[in-house]
Protein backbone atom coordinates (compact mmCIF):
# COMPACT_ATOMS: atom_id res chain seq x y z
CA UNK A 1 0.00 0.00 0.00
CA UNK A 2 0.83 3.44 -0.19
CA UNK A 3 0.03 7.33 0.35
CA UNK A 4 0.12 9.81 -2.43
CA UNK A 5 2.53 12.98 -1.66
CA UNK A 6 4.06 15.45 -3.20
CA UNK A 7 3.54 13.68 -6.28
CA UNK A 8 5.44 10.51 -4.45
CA UNK A 9 4.01 7.27 -3.23
CA UNK A 10 5.42 6.96 0.02
CA UNK A 11 4.78 2.88 0.63
CA UNK A 12 2.84 1.79 4.08
CA UNK A 13 1.94 -1.58 5.77
CA UNK A 14 -1.64 -3.05 5.06
CA UNK A 15 -2.56 -0.87 8.14
CA UNK A 16 -0.71 2.38 6.97
CA UNK A 17 2.01 2.60 9.02
CA UNK A 18 4.81 4.05 6.79
CA UNK A 19 7.33 1.09 5.61
CA UNK A 20 10.48 3.69 6.30
CA UNK A 21 10.75 5.78 9.37
CA UNK A 22 12.94 8.38 7.45
CA UNK A 23 10.05 8.35 4.56
CA UNK A 24 8.24 11.20 7.22
CA UNK A 25 7.96 14.69 7.26
CA UNK A 26 5.57 17.01 9.38
CA UNK A 27 3.41 17.84 6.30
CA UNK A 28 2.91 13.89 5.99
CA UNK A 29 1.75 13.96 9.58
CA UNK A 30 -1.04 15.56 8.67
CA UNK A 31 -2.15 13.61 5.29
CA UNK A 32 -1.79 10.72 8.34
CA UNK A 33 -3.74 12.52 10.89
CA UNK A 34 -6.25 13.29 8.14
CA UNK A 35 -7.31 9.10 7.63
CA UNK A 36 -7.34 8.55 10.61
CA UNK A 37 -9.91 11.91 11.40
CA UNK A 38 -7.75 13.79 13.58
CA UNK A 39 -6.95 17.59 13.06
CA UNK A 40 -3.40 17.47 14.80
CA UNK A 41 -3.21 20.41 17.32
CA UNK A 42 -0.47 21.49 18.87
CA UNK A 43 -1.12 19.05 21.92
CA UNK A 44 -1.13 16.13 18.83
CA UNK A 45 1.92 17.32 17.87
CA UNK A 46 3.77 17.31 21.29
CA UNK A 47 2.74 13.74 21.86
CA UNK A 48 3.49 12.70 18.05
CA UNK A 49 7.00 14.57 18.19
CA UNK A 50 7.28 12.11 21.79
CA UNK A 51 7.23 9.30 20.59
CA UNK A 52 9.19 9.99 17.39
CA UNK A 53 11.60 10.83 19.21
CA UNK A 54 11.04 7.63 21.95
CA UNK A 55 11.07 5.66 18.62
CA UNK A 56 14.68 7.61 17.25
CA UNK A 57 16.42 6.90 20.36
CA UNK A 58 15.03 3.77 21.76
CA UNK A 59 14.65 1.89 18.26
CA UNK A 60 10.78 0.82 19.80
CA UNK A 61 7.36 2.38 19.31
CA UNK A 62 6.24 2.46 22.97
CA UNK A 63 3.13 0.70 23.81
CA UNK A 64 0.44 2.64 26.13
CA UNK A 65 1.85 2.02 29.64
CA UNK A 66 5.61 2.37 28.50
CA UNK A 67 4.67 6.12 26.46
CA UNK A 68 2.73 7.26 29.10
CA UNK A 69 5.58 6.57 31.84
CA UNK A 70 7.95 7.89 29.47
CA UNK A 71 5.53 10.92 29.03
CA UNK A 72 5.78 11.62 32.88
CA UNK A 73 9.49 11.97 32.85
CA UNK A 74 8.82 15.42 30.44
CA UNK A 75 5.00 16.36 30.93
CA UNK A 76 2.78 17.78 33.85
CA UNK A 77 0.62 14.71 35.12
CA UNK A 78 -2.58 16.69 33.63
CA UNK A 79 -0.57 15.95 30.08
CA UNK A 80 0.37 12.05 30.83
CA UNK A 81 -2.48 9.96 31.85
CA UNK A 82 -4.34 7.60 29.92
CA UNK A 83 -7.67 9.92 29.72
CA UNK A 84 -5.75 13.06 28.33
CA UNK A 85 -4.35 10.36 25.31
CA UNK A 86 -7.82 9.22 24.75
CA UNK A 87 -8.98 12.57 24.06
CA UNK A 88 -6.50 13.31 21.31
CA UNK A 89 -6.11 9.78 19.82
CA UNK A 90 -9.47 8.56 20.60
CA UNK A 91 -8.85 4.61 18.53
CA UNK A 92 -5.69 4.19 21.01
CA UNK A 93 -2.96 6.53 21.88
CA UNK A 94 -0.11 4.28 20.96
CA UNK A 95 -1.30 3.07 17.60
CA UNK A 96 -2.67 6.32 16.34
CA UNK A 97 0.57 8.49 17.45
CA UNK A 98 2.47 5.85 16.35
CA UNK A 99 1.19 5.95 12.85
CA UNK A 100 1.19 9.79 12.27
CA UNK A 101 4.76 9.99 13.64
CA UNK A 102 5.72 7.26 10.72
CA UNK A 103 6.84 4.62 12.92
CA UNK A 104 6.19 1.06 13.02
CA UNK A 105 3.08 -0.27 15.17
CA UNK A 106 4.03 -0.72 18.61
CA UNK A 107 4.09 -4.77 19.12
CA UNK A 108 1.02 -6.00 19.65
CA UNK A 109 -0.28 -7.02 22.97
CA UNK A 110 -2.53 -9.59 22.18
CA UNK B 1 -3.78 -20.99 39.32
CA UNK B 2 -0.61 -18.77 39.85
CA UNK B 3 -1.14 -15.43 39.30
CA UNK B 4 1.68 -12.67 39.81
CA UNK B 5 4.19 -15.18 38.55
CA UNK B 6 7.68 -13.63 38.84
CA UNK B 7 9.49 -14.15 35.55
CA UNK B 8 13.11 -14.60 35.11
CA UNK B 9 14.16 -13.86 31.40
CA UNK B 10 18.15 -15.53 30.91
CA UNK B 11 19.80 -14.48 28.58
CA UNK B 12 22.89 -16.69 27.35
CA UNK B 13 23.63 -15.84 24.08
CA UNK B 14 24.81 -13.18 22.08
CA UNK B 15 23.84 -10.01 20.80
CA UNK B 16 23.45 -11.44 17.38
CA UNK B 17 23.12 -15.53 17.93
CA UNK B 18 20.27 -16.53 15.89
CA UNK B 19 17.39 -14.13 16.87
CA UNK B 20 18.30 -15.40 20.55
CA UNK B 21 18.66 -12.24 22.57
CA UNK B 22 15.98 -9.76 20.37
CA UNK B 23 13.22 -12.42 20.96
CA UNK B 24 14.16 -12.20 24.77
CA UNK B 25 13.60 -8.77 24.82
CA UNK B 26 10.34 -9.16 22.77
CA UNK B 27 9.14 -11.35 25.38
CA UNK B 28 10.14 -9.21 28.45
CA UNK B 29 8.39 -6.49 26.92
CA UNK B 30 5.34 -8.21 26.32
CA UNK B 31 5.20 -9.63 29.88
CA UNK B 32 5.58 -6.13 31.05
CA UNK B 33 3.07 -4.79 28.81
CA UNK B 34 1.07 -6.94 30.83
CA UNK B 35 2.15 -5.96 34.17
CA UNK B 36 3.51 -8.91 35.22
CA UNK B 37 7.05 -8.28 37.25
CA UNK B 38 10.02 -9.51 34.59
CA UNK B 39 13.54 -9.69 35.40
CA UNK B 40 16.56 -9.89 33.03
CA UNK B 41 19.62 -12.06 34.09
CA UNK B 42 22.41 -11.91 31.74
CA UNK B 43 25.39 -14.85 32.12
CA UNK B 44 27.58 -16.66 29.68
CA UNK B 45 27.82 -15.02 26.63
CA UNK B 46 24.73 -13.01 27.25
CA UNK B 47 26.74 -10.78 29.15
CA UNK B 48 28.27 -9.49 25.53
CA UNK B 49 24.83 -7.95 25.33
CA UNK B 50 25.58 -5.37 28.03
CA UNK B 51 28.33 -3.94 26.45
CA UNK B 52 28.02 -0.19 25.55
CA UNK B 53 28.57 1.28 21.88
CA UNK B 54 27.22 -1.86 19.83
CA UNK B 55 26.21 -0.86 16.34
CA UNK B 56 24.26 -3.08 15.20
CA UNK B 57 23.13 -0.97 12.31
CA UNK B 58 26.99 -0.91 10.95
CA UNK B 59 26.08 -4.64 9.70
CA UNK B 60 22.62 -4.17 8.65
CA UNK B 61 20.83 -5.07 11.83
CA UNK B 62 18.00 -3.16 14.00
CA UNK B 63 19.70 -1.73 16.85
CA UNK B 64 17.66 -3.62 19.81
CA UNK B 65 20.18 -3.46 22.22
CA UNK B 66 19.08 0.22 22.35
CA UNK B 67 15.51 -0.30 23.56
CA UNK B 68 17.48 -1.62 27.10
CA UNK B 69 17.69 2.20 27.65
CA UNK B 70 13.80 2.05 27.76
CA UNK B 71 13.35 -0.72 30.09
CA UNK B 72 12.45 1.41 32.77
CA UNK B 73 9.39 2.66 31.39
CA UNK B 74 8.10 -0.90 30.90
CA UNK B 75 8.84 -1.07 34.65
CA UNK B 76 11.50 -3.76 34.05
CA UNK B 77 14.03 -2.58 36.86
CA UNK B 78 15.48 -5.78 37.76
CA UNK B 79 18.64 -6.53 36.06
CA UNK B 80 20.90 -8.80 36.76
CA UNK B 81 24.85 -9.29 35.21
CA UNK B 82 26.46 -12.31 36.49
CA UNK B 83 30.48 -10.87 37.40
CA UNK B 84 32.70 -13.65 36.99
CA UNK B 85 31.13 -13.72 33.35
CA UNK B 86 31.58 -10.26 32.67
CA UNK B 87 34.94 -10.17 34.52
CA UNK B 88 35.94 -13.27 32.30
CA UNK B 89 34.79 -11.70 28.99
CA UNK B 90 36.91 -8.40 29.75
CA UNK B 91 34.05 -6.46 29.68
CA UNK B 92 34.11 -3.20 32.22
CA UNK B 93 33.41 0.48 32.05
CA UNK B 94 29.83 1.40 30.53
CA UNK B 95 26.81 -0.65 29.51
CA UNK B 96 23.96 -0.97 27.32
CA UNK B 97 21.46 -1.34 30.18
CA UNK B 98 20.84 1.03 33.42
CA UNK B 99 20.44 0.27 36.77
CA UNK B 100 22.10 -3.36 36.22
CA UNK B 101 22.83 -4.75 39.67
CA UNK B 102 26.29 -6.90 38.86
CA UNK B 103 25.90 -9.85 40.80
CA UNK B 104 28.98 -12.62 41.64
CA UNK B 105 27.99 -15.91 40.47
CA UNK B 106 26.47 -17.22 43.86
CA UNK B 107 24.36 -14.19 44.56
CA UNK B 108 23.19 -14.53 40.87
CA UNK B 109 22.52 -17.95 41.14
CA UNK B 110 20.22 -17.60 44.38
CA UNK B 111 18.41 -14.12 43.14
CA UNK B 112 17.33 -16.44 40.45
CA UNK B 113 16.49 -19.21 42.22
CA UNK B 114 13.73 -15.73 44.10
CA UNK B 115 11.83 -16.65 40.63
CA UNK B 116 8.63 -18.24 39.80
CA UNK B 117 9.68 -19.21 35.80
CA UNK B 118 13.00 -19.16 34.40
CA UNK B 119 13.12 -19.05 30.45
CA UNK B 120 16.21 -19.45 29.05
CA UNK B 121 17.06 -17.71 25.65
CA UNK C 1 -3.97 -33.29 37.81
CA UNK C 2 -1.30 -30.44 36.58
CA UNK C 3 -1.76 -27.96 33.91
CA UNK C 4 1.02 -27.66 31.78
CA UNK C 5 2.08 -24.88 28.89
CA UNK C 6 5.15 -26.17 26.50
CA UNK C 7 7.04 -23.69 24.91
CA UNK C 8 8.83 -25.19 22.07
CA UNK C 9 11.91 -23.40 20.99
CA UNK C 10 13.34 -25.69 18.90
CA UNK C 11 13.92 -26.57 14.87
CA UNK C 12 12.46 -29.91 13.57
CA UNK C 13 16.13 -30.27 12.28
CA UNK C 14 17.44 -30.29 15.56
CA UNK C 15 16.15 -33.68 15.65
CA UNK C 16 14.59 -32.48 19.18
CA UNK C 17 11.15 -31.33 18.83
CA UNK C 18 9.82 -34.82 19.19
CA UNK C 19 11.27 -34.73 22.63
CA UNK C 20 8.65 -32.04 23.36
CA UNK C 21 5.65 -34.47 21.72
CA UNK C 22 6.53 -37.27 23.47
CA UNK C 23 6.29 -35.09 26.37
CA UNK C 24 2.93 -33.97 25.71
CA UNK C 25 1.84 -37.38 25.10
CA UNK C 26 3.36 -38.45 28.56
CA UNK C 27 1.30 -35.34 29.86
CA UNK C 28 -1.92 -36.26 28.56
CA UNK C 29 -1.80 -40.43 29.10
CA UNK C 30 -1.36 -39.44 32.76
CA UNK C 31 -4.16 -37.45 32.94
CA UNK C 32 -2.15 -34.32 32.95
CA UNK C 33 -3.79 -30.88 31.45
CA UNK C 34 -2.21 -29.15 28.56
CA UNK C 35 -3.47 -25.39 28.17
CA UNK C 36 -1.48 -25.45 25.01
CA UNK C 37 1.73 -25.54 23.40
CA UNK C 38 3.57 -22.24 22.16
CA UNK C 39 6.01 -22.61 19.02
CA UNK C 40 8.44 -19.45 19.65
CA UNK C 41 12.01 -19.29 17.72
CA UNK C 42 12.82 -21.95 15.61
CA UNK C 43 10.16 -23.94 17.15
CA UNK C 44 7.74 -22.24 14.33
CA UNK C 45 9.22 -24.08 11.37
CA UNK C 46 7.54 -27.03 12.76
CA UNK C 47 4.47 -25.73 11.77
CA UNK C 48 5.60 -25.46 7.70
CA UNK C 49 3.19 -27.25 5.41
CA UNK C 50 6.46 -28.21 3.13
CA UNK C 51 8.07 -30.19 5.44
CA UNK C 52 8.62 -33.08 3.89
CA UNK C 53 9.90 -36.29 4.77
CA UNK C 54 11.06 -39.68 2.62
CA UNK C 55 8.43 -42.31 3.22
CA UNK C 56 10.13 -44.22 5.64
CA UNK C 57 11.34 -41.27 8.27
CA UNK C 58 8.98 -39.73 10.84
CA UNK C 59 7.55 -36.25 9.44
CA UNK C 60 7.19 -33.94 12.46
CA UNK C 61 4.19 -31.70 10.66
CA UNK C 62 2.25 -34.72 10.52
CA UNK C 63 3.07 -36.09 14.35
CA UNK C 64 1.78 -32.69 14.98
CA UNK C 65 -0.75 -32.70 13.19
CA UNK C 66 -1.61 -35.91 14.26
CA UNK C 67 -1.13 -35.01 17.94
CA UNK C 68 -3.39 -32.09 17.38
CA UNK C 69 -6.49 -34.34 15.91
CA UNK C 70 -6.62 -36.55 18.59
CA UNK C 71 -6.13 -34.65 21.67
CA UNK C 72 -7.46 -31.29 20.22
CA UNK C 73 -4.98 -29.03 22.21
CA UNK C 74 -4.26 -25.91 21.69
CA UNK C 75 -1.03 -25.20 19.11
CA UNK C 76 -0.10 -21.71 19.15
CA UNK C 77 2.47 -20.06 16.74
CA UNK C 78 4.19 -16.72 17.33
CA UNK C 79 3.11 -14.89 13.84
CA UNK C 80 6.38 -12.53 14.58
CA UNK C 81 8.66 -15.19 14.73
CA UNK C 82 7.10 -16.89 12.40
CA UNK C 83 6.95 -14.38 9.75
CA UNK C 84 10.85 -14.22 9.90
CA UNK C 85 11.47 -17.70 9.05
CA UNK C 86 9.52 -17.64 6.09
CA UNK C 87 6.26 -18.47 7.36
CA UNK C 88 3.12 -16.87 6.49
CA UNK C 89 -1.06 -16.24 6.98
CA UNK C 90 -0.82 -14.23 4.03
CA UNK C 91 -3.38 -14.58 1.20
CA UNK C 92 -1.52 -12.89 -1.44
CA UNK C 93 -1.09 -15.18 -4.38
CA UNK C 94 2.04 -16.61 -5.07
CA UNK C 95 3.15 -16.01 -1.11
CA UNK C 96 -0.01 -17.26 0.67
CA UNK C 97 -0.70 -19.32 3.83
CA UNK C 98 1.88 -22.27 4.44
CA UNK C 99 1.05 -22.66 8.56
CA UNK C 100 0.00 -25.91 8.96
CA UNK C 101 -3.93 -25.99 9.60
CA UNK C 102 -3.77 -27.00 13.24
CA UNK C 103 -1.81 -24.33 14.33
CA UNK C 104 -3.58 -21.16 15.40
CA UNK C 105 -1.66 -18.21 14.92
CA UNK C 106 -1.21 -15.72 17.71
CA UNK C 107 1.13 -13.10 19.17
CA UNK C 108 3.60 -13.07 22.38
CA UNK C 109 0.70 -12.42 24.55
CA UNK C 110 -0.92 -15.39 24.26
CA UNK C 111 2.38 -16.88 25.63
CA UNK C 112 1.27 -15.18 28.73
CA UNK C 113 -1.76 -15.90 28.83
CA UNK C 114 -0.74 -19.66 28.93
CA UNK C 115 1.71 -18.87 31.59
CA UNK C 116 -0.60 -17.37 33.94
CA UNK C 117 -2.96 -20.70 33.22
CA UNK C 118 -0.81 -23.55 33.37
CA UNK C 119 0.66 -24.33 36.93
CA UNK C 120 3.93 -25.57 35.25
CA UNK C 121 5.81 -24.16 32.27
CA UNK C 122 8.08 -26.81 30.15
CA UNK C 123 10.58 -24.79 27.50
CA UNK C 124 11.32 -27.85 25.18
CA UNK D 1 11.15 -27.83 47.08
CA UNK D 2 13.80 -27.67 44.52
CA UNK D 3 14.27 -27.48 40.46
CA UNK D 4 14.75 -29.41 37.78
CA UNK D 5 17.65 -28.83 34.81
CA UNK D 6 16.86 -29.82 31.76
CA UNK D 7 20.10 -30.36 29.78
CA UNK D 8 19.66 -30.67 25.35
CA UNK D 9 22.99 -30.18 24.62
CA UNK D 10 26.78 -32.25 24.68
CA UNK D 11 28.83 -30.24 26.98
CA UNK D 12 31.80 -31.73 24.85
CA UNK D 13 30.19 -29.01 21.79
CA UNK D 14 28.35 -26.29 24.12
CA UNK D 15 28.70 -24.45 27.39
CA UNK D 16 24.75 -25.22 28.58
CA UNK D 17 26.15 -27.65 31.10
CA UNK D 18 28.10 -25.46 32.33
CA UNK D 19 25.34 -22.78 32.58
CA UNK D 20 23.74 -25.29 34.16
CA UNK D 21 26.10 -26.00 36.88
CA UNK D 22 26.79 -22.23 37.43
CA UNK D 23 23.02 -22.00 38.62
CA UNK D 24 22.25 -25.31 39.76
CA UNK D 25 21.33 -25.07 44.24
CA UNK D 26 21.66 -27.60 46.39
CA UNK D 27 18.62 -29.63 46.37
CA UNK D 28 18.10 -29.22 42.54
CA UNK D 29 17.61 -32.56 40.00
CA UNK D 30 18.91 -32.95 36.63
CA UNK D 31 17.94 -33.89 33.85
CA UNK D 32 19.85 -35.34 30.53
CA UNK D 33 17.71 -35.66 27.23
CA UNK D 34 19.15 -35.49 23.69
CA UNK D 35 22.20 -34.67 23.16
CA UNK D 36 22.16 -33.62 26.70
CA UNK D 37 22.68 -37.40 26.87
CA UNK D 38 26.49 -37.78 26.50
CA UNK D 39 26.97 -35.54 29.60
CA UNK D 40 26.64 -38.70 31.50
CA UNK D 41 30.33 -39.03 30.93
CA UNK D 42 31.50 -35.60 31.06
CA UNK D 43 34.16 -34.81 33.04
CA UNK D 44 32.37 -31.95 34.77
CA UNK D 45 28.97 -34.27 35.30
CA UNK D 46 31.05 -37.08 37.58
CA UNK D 47 31.28 -35.25 40.75
CA UNK D 48 27.98 -34.08 40.89
CA UNK D 49 27.07 -37.59 41.42
CA UNK D 50 27.43 -37.50 44.59
CA UNK D 51 25.88 -34.97 45.66
CA UNK D 52 22.72 -34.34 43.08
CA UNK D 53 20.08 -36.45 41.34
CA UNK D 54 21.06 -37.10 37.67
CA UNK D 55 18.34 -38.42 35.32
CA UNK D 56 18.85 -39.78 32.04
CA UNK D 57 15.85 -40.32 29.30
CA UNK D 58 16.77 -44.14 28.47
CA UNK D 59 15.25 -43.77 24.84
CA UNK D 60 18.02 -40.67 24.13
CA UNK D 61 20.90 -42.59 25.84
CA UNK D 62 20.28 -45.99 23.66
CA UNK D 63 19.59 -43.89 20.55
CA UNK D 64 23.65 -43.27 21.27
CA UNK D 65 24.68 -46.52 22.59
CA UNK D 66 25.95 -45.14 25.36
CA UNK D 67 24.82 -47.72 27.62
CA UNK D 68 25.93 -48.60 30.32
CA UNK D 69 25.96 -45.12 32.12
CA UNK D 70 27.98 -44.46 34.85
CA UNK D 71 26.79 -45.43 38.20
CA UNK D 72 25.19 -42.65 39.71
CA UNK D 73 23.33 -41.93 36.53
CA UNK D 74 19.75 -42.69 37.07
CA UNK D 75 17.81 -43.87 33.55
CA UNK D 76 14.35 -43.00 33.29
CA UNK D 77 11.19 -43.19 30.98
CA UNK D 78 8.85 -40.18 29.92
CA UNK D 79 6.51 -40.88 31.90
CA UNK D 80 9.16 -40.60 35.05
CA UNK D 81 10.38 -37.34 33.40
CA UNK D 82 6.92 -35.99 34.35
CA UNK D 83 6.96 -36.80 37.16
CA UNK D 84 9.90 -35.22 37.87
CA UNK D 85 8.70 -31.80 36.80
CA UNK D 86 5.36 -31.92 38.86
CA UNK D 87 7.53 -33.05 41.88
CA UNK D 88 9.51 -29.64 40.82
CA UNK D 89 9.60 -25.80 42.14
CA UNK D 90 10.33 -24.95 38.49
CA UNK D 91 11.59 -26.31 35.31
CA UNK D 92 14.90 -24.32 33.97
CA UNK D 93 15.71 -25.68 30.20
CA UNK D 94 19.49 -25.27 28.94
CA UNK D 95 19.16 -25.94 25.02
Amino acid sequence: MAIEFNGQSITTDKEGYLTRVDDWQPELAKVIAETENIQLTDDHWEVVNFVRNFYLEYKTSPAIRALIKALKAEFPEEKANSRYLYRLFPKGPAKQATKIAGLPKPARCI
Amino acid sequence: MISNNRIAIVNTATTFDDFKAKEALDLALIFASYEMPVALFFMADGVFQTKANQNPEGIGNKDFIATFKALGFYDIDDIYICQEDMVERMIEGELSVDGAEILPRTQFKQTLNNYDLVLTF
Amino acid sequence: MTTFAIIVSTAPTDNRTLTALKFAQALLTQGHQIEGVFFYQHGVINANVYLQTPSDEINHLTAWEAFYDVTKTPMHLCISAAERRGLTDSNTPGFSHNIAKNFTISGLGELVVLTNKAEKVIQL
Amino acid sequence: MANLHIVRSSGFTHNKLRQCLQTLMAADQIILIDDGVYNASHPDMMPLLNTHKVYALQDHIQARGLTPVPSGIELCQYDDFVALTIGSDKVITWQ
